[in-house]
């Protein structure tokens, strides 16, 4: 026994001499490997199907879609070489392009992208496109719809449509390995959180500059602004706003901002005593000082919201609209008018109706609760009672679906294709949206303009179609936008040649090289 | 005292606030002699043998001197000199001899760490009779006397000359008594010097040698041990020797049967899964007498104590109270209940720590209609030799004496017919268990009360009871 | 009165220090010199002035009222949390001592199983389920600090039951109701008030890592551990700010903890006696 | 007692212990599974939530993991299934990710382990020189400045203690990586965080066993039967103070999971307590079971650990022992 004690004793001294050691040795940050691009995101790889994690194999250049999206907004080739309509709008012609490889060497033949999309064309987020049939004709993929669809390219730059090696799946029929055709493999995956990627060096177009990179998932936002802050990675996508000066200061990693067409809205259930009424919806988006807030808050002031979407979106945004106002005095005439008065409590009501709601955010993205606290302080000023709830980012479709929603502010992109129209629909048109309005009595012409122009291939006609729906939406109001997001990357100085992606497609990593 | 081994001389202790506890002590021990010291609790002697050893509680300063035989004098504040002389000249059996063994190492190799080799401890053990096996028990495995001798027989496998032995029978029972003497006696024997300290008159009786005895600090009376016990010079070893209850007149044996307190018929008691600790037992306590009832520890007085008083029911039998019987009537109980009650063996603790003995007797007055404290209290203090002003203590701040007549006191106030009363003395130094007595019996005979005293002192039990149970004549 | 006064002095200063954060628990929100949550977004993360002593946060908010007005929602919820859990574990307990061998065995056996159960895991899962708010901290701090009070107070009650005062009391017909609150009540009560002082130092720990967590009291509470949450991405230019609720939580807990050993050594010493 | 006594104790005591173990881990998981369903929300939705992203749900993407997942079953029947495979070792797969949840916890938990261990051992490698100082010299002055670090850690929450040691050695000194958990120099924060926390309540008790065993008359009996200081503290003290020490360790465990959850998040590290985390945001239910079992089974095979332990160290715990 003492014998046994004494001996721990001694082995434990070693060990203290060893952590001493270790704590004491002061280049252990420096321990980059060369060669190796390290990427992190807040997006953990829970899962191999594209369904789930597609958006990761996307960004991370693992797999590719037939159509992809430039940076520019021009759709271009990306498994498919070209594509072409019929003239009666209903059949699609997809050619696929010679030469490309899986990463297992293999070569993708038609039946492989066929097999593939058919998977993908099941599931329910390409649900949309009224597929007929699909078919192959030699080199060509064949796709047939029942109605004409004019944006059926660029649905199909969704990532669940990313096409996979045959090999990729196991018996069950779920994804058991990614094989891809993207210009980096996967080598290790490490839990949920680390994926060890390589170059491609079969990739069919511009190949990778760097021979190795690591995508590494860091959820916590604070957890991320330490690792910039520390300079621990080379690339870091959506650091946390208010954080962008410390980065900066930091010296280590420089944060780079790019106004991408994904919204911090609020949405109301127009359902509601308080808010079936629009003057109620206006007056509480002329009390929001959206300035205000994106520079306090998101750091930027160039992020407030003038209307739903950026500039950054030409097609979809509309400079004839006037602005989104800020001006208090205006939003009391707005409510006295339309007959809401102020309590002994300062709150307005109206036969018995307080204007009161609770505003559900999502806890993991803090900046919404931060802004929720901002806004509830400056209704507090037309007479508005709000209560924030920051919640799981599943609570919101939940309330929506019951019914229960009041008011709510989330991130909601508007290109998970790069056509405006595929979220308006699901959004605008129906009385239980999934992320958006709730009972808004406006959904039916939103409908009917929407279908117009899922239909239409004139682009004049689909240019006055969008300026209507934009119109339609910007003076009712079902939800308002507060900010466009600033895309906020902090880049470490060994990284050049880094573009950033507005579509959040590619993280365009083939093009960046390390000092 | 010619040749004195270790001599002790002008030895005070005091505390920091300069009380002193030990006044101007000077003791010798002769070489291969005994001298025992002996004295109340609180007298002061087993300080006496920590300033020996140097081993004062933190606090306590000790000036004078400690010499051993062909050495130099030490100071007895010098703590360091003393340990020197550790294990080679003194060696020290301490009292509660479970503290000082490692509760964690078998009893060979705490032996062995003491000296003895492997050939040694086996006749150590024969001599002290301790079985064989005992050797490789821990400490918690021992009774107090057996740990007792297995720390006199690494003493003796220690060459000290001199052996200091500090309460060597205290939380003994009679026979242990009787071992320890015969244990110390054969150390004697072997030759060593001992420094006995105790408070134990029957092993100042055993031993031969030189008796000091010890009062508040100072040394009141010294001599030749048989002279000292058969004749003693000073008012208090006077006092202190007819507090034995062996000394104590007998009282007359009163059977008036038909005036019954308390009576029981055929009881048995078992604790499940064990063999039952008596059955058949009858008992009948007429008014104005005192019932005795003694038996070995662990043998069910206490429990006959508890079905007595109606506080656990016996397996058979019957109880009465008054006439009627409890056992088959539980609601009798609490008809009588104030009626028959236990004076503790703990005075101290039968209070609650936290409330003022005055308010504790004011309670009372909610129990018992009609019942005034501040009229019916003050004459019963007298009675009881109380002075009143305790009352404003609590119950920690009074002796234990005083805290055993105040219970009492609290029981008269209840008007009690029974009183049962568990070894009611047993943490009472002599001079003052003899008082309680006396005031006992005279209660008995003065309220009409029948008293239960529980004992395993047969010697105090002769010497005041009327009638005597042995609870080990009904074991089955 | 000269009595008062003497005892008064022996109190050690931890008992102090906390009477002066139970005042600011109390007053807090009444000293706080501006609302604790209205904005100034024209003011943000600024350093210490003569308006706003210790500063603004990130949307403009005065630390100072806030730190202050934040006390009772640390302070006052962490009492809340342990004068709930104390009391339920006294209850439990008080029945455990005084019932038979199986319920004794089912309340005894079930404080062993729940002191399994980590306090903030509970908390967490609680809050993670019913989504932030007042109610997972106290149901679930309740849930893992009962336990340790419960057992408190069995092996006190069980060891005064046993004294001879109480079967003095019981023989002297006083009902069981008196013997509970004159004999057993007040040792017991005396046990578990260093470790509820104790207790609630941890329980504004485990509130303010839950605000930390993002998953406590909602917002805009001017919760301490929110507070820290809020702050930190401003590490860098607001070092006053953020460390206005550290010190906070810290002098709290400080106190509590030093406050708890000096009621325990206390009762140490006066069990000697 | 004999040496075929004491192992029997000892066997009694581990399988009643292992059989508690079970017990307790089973009703553990029993209540995770009735909260999940007791709570509302659509279930379905959450799941969805987690597994496809946010901006992505749909209603029919939940009402197709309801119908893949079975979530559409009556209760009774889902539970009675899940105890079902439980009795096969079978935990079930994921919701969120598919893989069998056995496979992600011994991930995540082998990650934990790996944390737990090394900032256990680091919290005793600090509080154990620390600690039996301060025993040997109380009042002196390192005594009295492990009081003041003692008090001061234990007044601190994890988090916080976390915050500091990142801005200081990851962000302003740039000794240590702030996050991650790939390599051995990302595990120093997170170890140092977890076992600063641990020492904060370790120190006072291995000080005042250290004290209690000196001041015990056995050990000055040692030395009056003639054992020098050192030679009577390595005889009769280390035992003897390990005692409550090997007790408290023990139960410091349940701590250690507290602490996981908040270090684990503030790391980014792998552990069981980000698993359990992201379980609950995401109803992973067979996650949160599996889970809720393998930390009620652990906590029990700690405290049996520890129970065997004192029975080695302490004799009269095994005479104590009443199974």
């Amino acid at each position: 026994m003492i014998h046994k004690l004494a001996l721990t004793r001694r082995s434990a001294l070693a060990l203290a001499v060893c952590a001493a050691t270790l704590a004491g040795f002061p280049s252990l940050v420096q321990a980059q490997e060369a060669g190796v691009l390290r990427v992190a995101s807040p997006w953990e790889y829970t899962s191999n199907e594209p369904t789930d994690t597609g958006f990761l194999m996307t960004r991370m250049q693992i797999a590719e879609t037939l159509v992809m999206v430039e940076p520019d907004g021009r759709l271009v080739g990306g498994i498919a070489e070209s594509w072409s309509v019929s003239d009666d709008k209903l059949t699609w012609r997809f050619k696929i392009r010679p030469g490309v490889l899986f990463h297992d060497g293999t070569p993708v033949t038609t039946e492989a992208a066929a097999a593939s999309l058919r998977r993908s064309l099941s599931g329910e987020s390409m649900q949309q496109i009224p597929v007929d049939q699909l078919t192959t004709d030699g080199d060509t993929l064949v796709l047939k719809t029942k109605t004409p669809f004019s944006h059926l390219p660029a649905v199909l730059v969704d990532y669940a449509s990313v096409v996979l090696a045959p090999a990729s799946w196991g018996a069950d029929g779920k994804v058991s390995k990614v094989i891809g055709t993207g210009p980096f493999r996967i080598t290790a995956i490490d839990g949920k959180n680390v994926i060890e990627l390589a170059r491609f060096d079969g990739y069919w177009g511009e190949k990778p500059k760097v021979a190795r990179a690591r995508h590494t998932a860091i959820p916590n936002g604070d957890t991320r602004t330490n690792v910039a802050v520390a300079g621990d990675q080379d690339i870091i996508f959506t650091t946390v706003p208010s954080a962008t000066p410390r980065i900066d200061a930091a010296g280590q990693m420089k944060v780079v901002n790019l106004t991408i067409p994904r919204l911090r809205v609020m949405a109301f259930n127009s359902g509601l005593p308080q808010f079936s009424d629009v003057r109620v919806r206006r007056a509480i988006s002329m009390a929001i000082d959206r300035k205000g807030i994106a520079s306090a808050v998101l750091r930027h002031p160039g992020s407030a919201a003038t209307q739903l979407l950026p500039a950054a979106l030409p097609d979809w945004h509309d400079a004839t609209l006037s602005a989104y106002a800020f001006d208090v005095a205006g939003a009391n005439a707005l409510l006295d008018q339309a007959g809401w008065t102020r309590g002994a409590d300062g709150v307005r009501t109206k036969d018995g109706v307080r204007l009161a709601a609770t505003l559900l955010t999502i806890s993991n993205r803090p900046e919404l609760t931060v802004m929720g606290t901002a806004m509830q302080a400056q209704l507090k000023a037309i007479g508005m009672e709000l209560n924030v709830e920051p919640g799981p980012s599943a609570a919101i479709p939940a309330a929506i679906q019951a019914g229960t929603m009041q008011m709510t502010m989330f991130a909601r992109t508007y290109v998970n294709v790069p056509e405006v129209v595929a979220t308006i629909i699901p959004d605008f048109t129906r009385e239980r949206s999934t992320w958006g309005t709730l009972n808004w009595p406006g959904r039916a012409r939103i409908k009917a303009l929407s279908d117009e122009y899922v239909q239409s291939f004139d682009e004049s006609r689909k240019a006055s179609l969008r300026r209507e729906m934009l119109k339609i939406i910007h003076e009712e109001m079902p939800v308002t936008a507060v900010s466009w997001f600033e895309h906020t990357v902090a880049v470490n100085k060994r990284v050049k040649g880094l573009v950033i992606d507005p579509f959040e497609m590619r993280y365009m990593l083939h093009k960046v090289t390390l000092d | 005292m010619a040749d004195p081994v270790l001599s002790v001389t002008n030895l005070t202790i005091r505390e920091r606030n300069g009380h002193i506890l030990v006044r101007d002590v000077t003791l010798a021990v002769p070489r291969g002699g005994v001298l025992t010291l002996i004295g109340e609790t609180g007298s002061g002697k087993s300080l006496i043998a920590q300033a020996v050893f140097g081993l004062l509680p933190p606090g306590l300063e000790a000036s004078g001197q400690i010499m051993l035989a062909g050495r130099p004098p030490i100071a007895a504040g010098d703590s360091r000199a003393l340990s020197g002389l550790w294990r080679e000249q003194i060696m020290l059996i301490p009292q509660e001899p479970s503290l000082a063994l490692d509760p964690t190492m078998k009893i060979r190799r705490q032996m062995a760490l003491a000296g003895l080799d492997d050939e040694a401890v086996d006749p150590a053990l024969a001599a002290f009779d301790l079985p064989v096996h005992s050797v490789d028990l821990y400490p918690f495995a021992l009774s107090g006397g057996m740990a007792q001798r297995v720390l006199v027989a690494s003493a003796l496998g220690v060459g000290a000359p001199i052996i200091v032995a500090d309460e060597p029978t205290k939380g003994l029972d009679a026979e242990r008594v009787t071992q320890a003497i015969a244990t110390l006696r054969q150390l004697a024997a072997a030759g060593r010097s001992l420094l006995v300290i105790t408070h134990d008159r029957h092993m100042a009786e055993a031993l031969p040698g030189t008796l000091a005895i010890i009062r508040e600090g100072v040394i009141v009376e010294r001599g030749d041990s048989a002279r000292v016990l058969a004749a003693p010079e000073s008012d208090y070893g006077r006092t202190w020797l007819e507090a034995d209850p062996r000394h104590w007149s007998r009282s007359a044996r009163c059977c008036d049967m038909s005036d019954l307190a308390l009576s029981a018929h055929g009881l048995a008691f078992g604790w499940p899964g064990a063999p039952l600790l008596f059955k058949g037992l009858d008992l009948h306590l007429p008014r104005r007498s005192i019932l005795a009832i003694s038996g070995a520890s662990g043998g069910g007085k206490s429990t006959l104590a508890d079905i007595l008083l109606g506080l656990r029911r016996p397996l058979a039998g019957s109880v009465e109270w008054a006439g009627a019987d409890i056992v088959a009537d539980p609601s009798a109980i609490r008809r009588f209940r104030q009626r028959y009650q236990k004076l503790h063996q703990d005075p101290i603790q039968s209070f609650v720590p936290h409330l003022s003995l005055a308010r504790q007797f004011t309670a009372l007055e909610s129990v018992k209609t009609g019942l005034s404290v501040a009229r019916a209290l003050p004459p019963l203090l007298e009675r009881l030799k109380v002075k009143p002003d305790l009352m404003d203590r609590l119950p920690r701040e009074i002796s234990g004496g005083e805290a055993q007549r105040l219970a009492l006191a609290r029981i008269l106030l209840l008007d009690p017919t029974v009183i049962i009363a568990d070894e009611p003395t047993s943490r009472l130094d002599p001079v003052v268990q003899r008082e309680t007595m006396a005031l006992l019996r005279q209660l008995v005979d003065d309220a009409g009360l029948g008293l239960v005293l529980i004992s395993h002192d047969r010697a105090l039990l002769r010497s005041v009871a009327d009638d005597e149970i042995q609870l080990d004549a009904f074991k089955t | 009165m000269n009595r008062v006064v003497k005892r008064m002095r022996q109190f050690p200063k931890s008992i102090w220090a906390l009477a002066a954060l139970a005042g600011i628990a109390v007053l807090g929100p009444v000293l706080a010199p501006l609302d604790p949550t209205a904005q100034d977004l024209l003011r943000v993360m600024e350093a210490p002035s003569s308006q706003n002593w210790l500063g603004t946060d990130h949307v403009g908010r005065d630390i100072l009222s806030r730190v202050l007005s934040g006390a009772p929602h640390s302070l006052g919820l962490a009492v809340l949390c342990v004068a709930l859990a104390s009391g339920t574990g006294l209850a439990l307990g008080l029945a455990a001592s005084n019932s038979g061998a199986f319920l004794r065995a089912v309340i005894m056996r079930s404080a062993d199983l729940m002191l399994a159960f980590p306090g903030l895991l509970l908390a967490l899962l609680l809050a993670g389920f019913l989504g932030g708010g007042i109610w997972p901290l106290l149901i679930g701090l309740n849930l893992a600090l009962w336990p340790q009070y419960a057992r408190m107070t069995e092996a006190v009650a069980t060891g005064v039951l046993r004294q001879g005062h109480v079967e003095a009391a019981r023989l002297a017909g006083f009902p069981e109701r008196v013997i509970l609150l004159r004999h057993v009540l007040p040792p017991v009560l005396r046990a578990i008030l260093p470790l509820a002082t104790l207790g609630v130092g941890q329980a504004i720990m485990s509130i303010s890592a839950l605000g930390f967590l993002g998953l406590g009291l909602k917002p805009p509470t001017p919760e301490w551990g929110a507070m820290i949450n809020e702050l930190l991405p401003f590490l860098s230019e607001g070092l006053i700010q953020m460390a206005a609720p550290c010190l906070m939580i810290f002098a709290c807990v400080l106190s509590l903890t030093l406050a708890g050993r000096a009621l325990a050594a206390r009762m140490e010493a006066g069990s000697d006696g | 007692m004999s040496v075929a006594k004491a192992t029997n104790t000892m066997l009694r005591v581990i399988l009643l212990r292992v059989g508690q173990a079970l017990a307790t881990a089973a009703l553990l998981a029993s209540l995770c599974f009735a909260f999940v369903h007791m709570l509302p929300g659509d279930l379905a939705l959450r799941v969805a939530a987690a597994r496809v992203g946010d901006e992505r749900v749909t209603p029919e993407t939940a009402d197709r993991i309801r119908r893949e997942e079975g979530l559409d079953r009556p209760l009774i029947v889902q539970y009675g299934q899940w105890m079902k495979s439980l009795a096969r070792g079978d935990l079930g797969r994921s919701l969120l990710s598919g893989k069998p949840v056995v496979q992600e916890l011994a991930y995540h938990g082998a990650f934990t382990l790996q944390l737990g261990l090394i900032g256990w051992l680091l919290s005793y490698l600090i509080a154990l020189p620390l600690g039996v100082f301060a025993g040997f010299r109380p009042g002196g002055i390192v005594d009295r400045a492990t009081d003041v670090l003692a008090v001061t850690l234990a007044s601190l929450p994890t988090f916080l203690v976390g915050i500091g040691l990142v801005t200081l050695f990851a962000l302003t000194l740039r000794w240590l990586p702030p996050a991650g958990f790939r390599t051995s120099a990302h595990m120093v924060l997170p170890a140092v965080t977890l076992a600063l926390s641990l020492v904060a309540f370790s120190i006072p008790i291995i000080r005042n066993a250290v004290l209690e065993v000196r001041a015990a008359f056995f050990m000055t009996y040692a030395r009056v039967k003639g054992l020098s200081p050192p030679a009577a503290f390595r005889h009769h003290g280390i035992r003897n103070a390990a005692i409550p020490v090997v007790t408290f360790a023990a139960l410091q465990f349940a701590f250690v999971i507290d602490g996981f959850v908040v270090i684990e998040t503030l790391f980014n590290y792998p552990g069981l307590g980000e698993l359990l985390v992201k379980a609950l945001i995401a109803r992973d239910v067979p996650v949160i079971m599996g889970a809720g079992l393998v930390i009620g089974f652990s906590f029990a095979i700690v405290s049996l650990t520890a129970d065997l332990l004192r029975l080695w160290l302490d004799p009269r715990a095994l005479e104590a022992v009443r199974v």
